[in-house]
């Protein structure tokens, strides 16, 4: 059983092939110079076969790659469907569905330009995203522990959760020297609630006997939060953060209006305003790569801090 | 506020219930589209039409999904779009004008040449501003093309641009009305070139109107019709300015205030035509190509061949 | 010596959520004295946790005082260390470092550090210093809880029924340890304890208390010399002396036990 | 004391009256008509003198307007402050930083239209949030409950993420009828993906001797994922639940570009075209306001459903 | 009659985090008749309530087979009760809720309702129904706890030290309950238990087992009638009895509980 599930991506790939192959283009669509959905069929391919053997040559009983497979099977074929309704049949209009190929075109042959766009975008995001987790984090803390700051900040939480990006961009233009700070701010910001949310919420939930304990056992109330506190509180902060990474990624779109250079965000606007689907989507798969390679860190992060928790919140 | 009253309806619409939608931005020099709509000009035709304010950068969306079947807009903003495969033709030429490059009134900045080295803010980087700001650029000898750059453009949302500049982040503004009027108005800024005042682009068209593909296919006369409408709506405008901008106010097309408008609509020439918009495509597009906004290997004759649209009984006067 | 504590007319009275008082403890009197061993005995929900929470500072009496050594209880003190009813380990701390907690939170474990293993080996957990708690049988967790508090050396140790969960021969082996603990470190220990037996054994006075609302019903003065003989007839005629008391405590407020 | 601190927002409103008396206007802002601001102020000290006393008749202990009060007394020094800095002294730019009096000149004078707008956007916001909210707990309790579910919507969440709204609107015109289904899908995407995340987290997290008890109790499967799962993990669908609303209003200014023909997000959109910020801002304070009534009615009904949670969480 | 159960070379491994394994259970064998009350007595950490799981169907063992009535065991049902070793009552339900659970669970409530009250009266918590767990004391829990389960009326009977948090005089209350409920619905109990006393009063055998890895050490059987009065000779012989076993059993693994 194990065995065969691994063939799927494989079988999936090969389907995707024939159809790409045999079946006649649309003429609606513009054709790409080099197949480039068909030369990634072909890496996937090898990449499927190195490891099932790798699986099989590994004996032990966590087939990894078994346990992936029929998601990449799947994702394949759907890849393949798109191919189906775009490319060959042209089903959807043209112009907001380019082929594949034309997508994975942008990719490969704007490479260079793209990966200056991810750099600008990677040092703003990261910046952005970093300092509105430990902001987040530590205004969580202190509005879960103190009933005087909660008074203060939850009212200012409550009037900044729904302020669209967008709104804080002429405070923004007077207050920060550069924009650059000013796009950090806007990422910060938007990380900085769900973050504090989270982190106040998780605080608040703790039951009470755990401080209760530590207390009894002579730890001060600066001990007590540090040690008891945040790491009780660290499951829901986890949460907060993924939801906080997601937000990052989408509030980039605005960050990137205010007078930078290049950057992906920046980049998808663009395209946009000039009907280049093919482009528009190689930015967002940039974009969703990105942020599953963000996520993936996040849960390393997580698990590693996590150990004791059992049955570990996974998404 | 919707036309109600069908008047000439008869002539030769061959479904009585069609309903054209027509997509508008709330800017001011789409007046002609107002007035269409205020002054009955589409009941004249016998057209029955529901406007859509469309949000900004979703133009192209709503037309190429069929959520609107005709539209209004600059045409240096099209020429890309329609290169990547726009379903929509071009009808006929409005008016002129609307550009501006700006410079703060402190003098450090006084002509073209001094915006080499500087950083110009755009709403876009490829709509008409930017497009007229290089082409300004390039005839003044500053190089604007990829390979030798030597301004700076960065974006910034349209309403923004002027607090940038106030803030130093940026040295110029390129952009069209009303925020380029609003923004020299209030903040008195020099107007370095104008689309609307400067030879040669103060002959250039610059808005023009377009129907999509579909609706040509499925209901031709009401795109005839409309194209008609909104021509006579424009030679009006350029008799009634003031009203015009009253009218505009008055009925939420646009925000403002109605006398400076009138002042600001008086720059533009709306002398519809569909020839000298046929020509102006060339120039435009040569000239982007010129300035690396558009792909080299587009033929400029047939892209124009293929986006226009010519009907026998609209003619310029 | 240090540890004596006086509790005087405590009343403390809870409201739930729909409004309604329960009253938990009404007026309790009661002085200790420092280097005593106390064993409160009384009927399930009484309200012997709730004083023992009281004396160690986690929760304010509704009327009343209680102060140690003279000084009013203001909050908690690690010199007051607590044995929860149930363990209450840290579920994100390791047995090493749940019992290492205190010694931390005081900043003295530099100093201290081979108390940590001495504890650990004390209630047999040695091997299991890396597990985590949901890792652990109940009784194991309980020991982890009892040393936890230990390993503070407290001035007066509160536990709340901290053997109930091991088995009989464990149970020995660490009331003897409790003795020879207080005999060694001269504090003062207060013991909630079902087990009359246990009482017995341990305390020299054993404090029975009345149902809800508790009150103290009888003060008992075990004068038997350690180390004490389950069998002796003394050790008998004062367990069953006491089981009487309760019998009779219990039928005051009729329990209804039917099915 | 408590009695000192019910009178702070008299005081404060006094001194801002003062101020807007006293002081020149500066010339560089157009003057409203009506003083708005001071009416405003007015009402407000009207309001603050029928609480003290509504307090001082109380007589028992929860003095609930003193508990308030220091709130309010800065709120209004801030917007005297405002004031000072925009309409008295002219230190921020005219254009973006308008006076009070304009911005709730706006607000009076637009009002009919203004209602018009709430009330569309209102329509929009309900329909894409309930059905945000109920696709999110549904998915959630499937991906927390469901390893074979978790397996291939798990992807689907992390690809969906990051997804900026503005991302969406070719697809959203592409499959959907209407662009009002279009846009009840923008919110109720935005609103679902924090909702999945929370709800399948908090699953996750129950202690597995819970469902351990309910099934050897003779409950079957589904009646543990009602009785026990949903119960258990509904403090953390609330948390989800309130992000969501956070998220589904500033998803609410993309949702209304899609040819809607008015609402309060595209009433904003619209005015900063035309820079007219002191529509905007009236637009905001509006969005701001009805944001912080629909928390406090989830607040409700978070208190009465989990009126078993002792340390709720509150922010 | 049903309700026997049958546990044939049970072998059960945990693994831990960092990868050690830890024997629980290490061969248990033990056949037990419908009708039965068998007392479990062991070592803390031994393997009491993991062979409670295992019975019950909430995990599966290693290696070895558990059946009832001859029909392997695969998963749980409500035939066999388990009362856990720390109640977990559902925080979110009230106390007549916790108990109403089973019947609500399997769809009989409207038609049995009345057993509600009745069982909440047997456990003495009348006047508790709408008080949440956390504001009743340990010993209030550990009984509804126990209601929750008997109102489901078990053929097999799992009792996880059930009264170790109960005063003496509810516990040698219920324990009168037990056999009562016992008697009268004639079904299996499996109780584990620290207290020898218990286990001579209640049980028709009493199962001694070995320190970790836990086997069945010893089966002992109690051949008194009921009702059995505790100050009795042959009661008091076999006490000493088991307690001499445990001592023996205890010490094959060196506890080492030093200070
Ligand atoms: N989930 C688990 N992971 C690892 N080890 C476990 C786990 N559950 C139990 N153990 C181990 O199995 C052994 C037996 O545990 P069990 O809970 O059955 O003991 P017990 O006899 O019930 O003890 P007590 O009387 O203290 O409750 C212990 O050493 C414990 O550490
Ligand atoms: N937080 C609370 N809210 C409301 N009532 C409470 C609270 N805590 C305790 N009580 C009530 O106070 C009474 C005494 O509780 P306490 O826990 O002190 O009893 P106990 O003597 O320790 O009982 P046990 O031996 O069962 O542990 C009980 O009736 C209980 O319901
Ligand atoms: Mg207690
Ligand atoms: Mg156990």
């Amino acid at each position: 059983m194990k065995r065969l599930k691994s063939w799927l991506p494989l079988l999936s790939v090969l389907l995707a092939v024939g159809v790409d192959l045999w079946l006649p283009d649309s003429p609606l669509h513009t054709p790409t110079k080099t197949k480039y959905f068909l030369w990634f069929l072909l890496i996937l391919g090898i990449i499927f076969i190195i490891n099932i053997i790798r699986d099989n040559l590994r004996k032990t009983k966590d087939k990894n790659f078994a346990k992936q497979a029929p998601f990449y099977a799947v994702l394949i074929l759907l890849l393949n469907i798109f191919n189906l309704v775009s490319k060959k049949y042209a089903l959807l209009p043209v112009i907001f569905f380019p082929s594949i190929d034309r997508v994975f075109s942008v990719i490969v042959e704007d490479s260079a330009f793209l990966a200056t766009c991810v750099f600008s975008s990677a040092k703003l995001l990261f910046a952005g995203f970093a300092i509105g987790v430990i902001a987040g984090v530590i205004t969580g803390i202190a509005v879960g522990f103190n009933k005087v700051i909660s008074y203060w900040i939850n009212p200012l939480v409550r009037a900044i959760g729904p302020m669209p990006p967008t709104a804080w961009i002429p405070i923004v233009l007077v207050v920060f020297p550069t924009t650059f700070a000013g796009s950090v701010f806007l990422i910060a910001l938007s990380v900085w609630f769900p973050t504090t949310i989270m982190t106040a919420g998780g605080i608040q939930n703790i039951p009470n006997a755990y401080f209760e304990v530590a207390s009894t056992l002579g730890a001060g109330r600066y001990y007590q939060i540090l040690k008891v506190g945040i790491p009780a509180a660290m499951p829901q902060m986890f949460l907060g953060i993924f939801n906080g990474a997601g937000i990052s990624f989408v509030t980039l779109m605005t960050a990137e209006l205010l007078g930078v250079k290049n950057g992906i965000g920046w980049y998808i606007n663009w395209q946009k305003d000039m009907m280049a689907y093919a482009n528009v989507y190689a930015g967002l798969i940039i974009i969703a790569v990105s942020f599953y390679l963000l996520v993936m860190l996040l849960f390393k992060v997580r698990d590693r801090i996590l150990v004791w928790q059992k049955g570990v919140i996974k998404w | 506020g919707q036309q109600s009253k069908d008047t000439a309806a008869e002539n030769n619409t061959n479904d009585d219930n069609f309903v054209l939608k027509v997509g508008y931005s709330g800017s001011l020099c789409e007046a002609p589209l107002h007035m269409a709509i205020e002054k009955g000009f589409f009941a004249e035709e016998g057209l029955k039409v529901d406007p859509i304010k469309l949000a900004p950068g979703t133009a192209f969306e709503s037309i190429s999904s069929g959520q609107t079947d005709a539209g209004f807009n600059l045409m240096a903003n099209l020429i890309q779009p329609l290169s990547n495969g726009l379903p929509v033709k071009l009808t006929v030429g409005l008016h002129t004008g609307c550009d501006k490059v700006l410079v703060p009134n402190n003098g450090k900045i006084k002509s073209i040449e001094d915006l080499k080295g500087k950083r110009i803010g755009v709403p876009s980087l490829n709509s008409s501003p930017i497009i007229f700001a290089k082409r300004v650029l390039a005839a003044h000898g500053i190089g604007v093309t990829e390979k030798n750059m030597e301004v700076e453009f960065v974006v910034f949302s349209d309403s923004e641009l002027p607090l940038a500049l106030e803030k130093g982040a940026i040295d110029a503004i390129a952009d069209n009305d009303p925020v380029a009027s609003i923004a020299a108005d209030k903040y008195g800024l020099n107007i370095l070139a104008d689309s609307a005042m400067d030879a040669p682009y103060k002959d250039q068209y610059c808005c023009v109107a377009y129907v999509s593909n579909k609706l040509l296919a499925e209901h031709p006369e009401a795109a005839a019709q409309y194209t008609r409408a909104m021509m006579k709506a424009s030679r009006w405008i350029q008799a009634h300015p003031d009203e015009t901008a009253k009218l505009q106010v008055d009925n939420k097309y646009v925000a403002g205030d109605a006398e400076k408008n009138a002042k600001i609509l008086k720059t533009f020439k709306y002398i519809p035509s569909v020839q000298k918009a046929y020509d102006s495509f060339t120039t435009v597009a040569k000239e982007l190509q010129d300035i690396g906004m558009l792909d080299k290997s587009v033929d400029i004759n047939a892209l124009q061949k293929n986006s226009f649209k010519f009907f026998d009984d609209v003619k310029d006067e | 010596m240090v540890g004596a504590i006086d509790i005087n007319s405590v009343i403390k009275k809870f409201t739930t959520d729909d409004g309604n008082e329960i009253t938990a403890l009404d007026g309790v009197d009661l002085n200790i004295k420092a280097g005593e061993f106390i064993s409160l005995i009384g009927p399930s929900g009484c309200g012997k946790s709730t004083l023992l929470r009281l004396i160690a500072g986690l929760s304010t009496p509704t009327k009343g005082t209680l102060s140690m050594d003279g000084a009013g209880i203001e909050g908690t003190s690690y010199e007051r260390g607590l044995v929860f009813q149930n363990a209450m380990l840290f579920p994100w701390l390791n047995i090493y470092d749940n019992i290492a907690f205190g010694l931390k939170a005081r900043n003295v474990y530099r100093k201290h550090k081979e108390r940590v293993s001495k504890f650990i080996n004390m209630v047999s957990l040695a091997g299991f210093e890396k597990s985590y708690p949901h890792q652990l049988s109940g009784g194991m967790i309980q020991r982890a809880g009892l040393a936890r508090v230990l390993i503070n050396d407290p001035k007066v140790l509160l536990l709340d029924e901290p053997l109930g969960a091991l088995d009989a021969f464990t149970r020995m082996n660490l009331q003897d340890e409790l003795i020879h603990l207080w005999k060694k470190e001269k504090m003062t220990m207060i013991l909630v304890t079902h087990d009359v037996d246990e009482a017995v054994y341990l305390s020299s006075r054993i404090v029975v208390m009345t149902p809800r609302p508790a009150k103290v019903e009888k003060i008992l003065d075990v004068n038997l010399s350690y180390p004490r003989v389950r069998s002796s007839s003394e050790f008998l005629y004062l367990r069953t002396q006491i089981l009487k008391i309760l019998d009779y405590a219990g039928k005051t407020e009729d329990p209804g036990y039917f099915i």
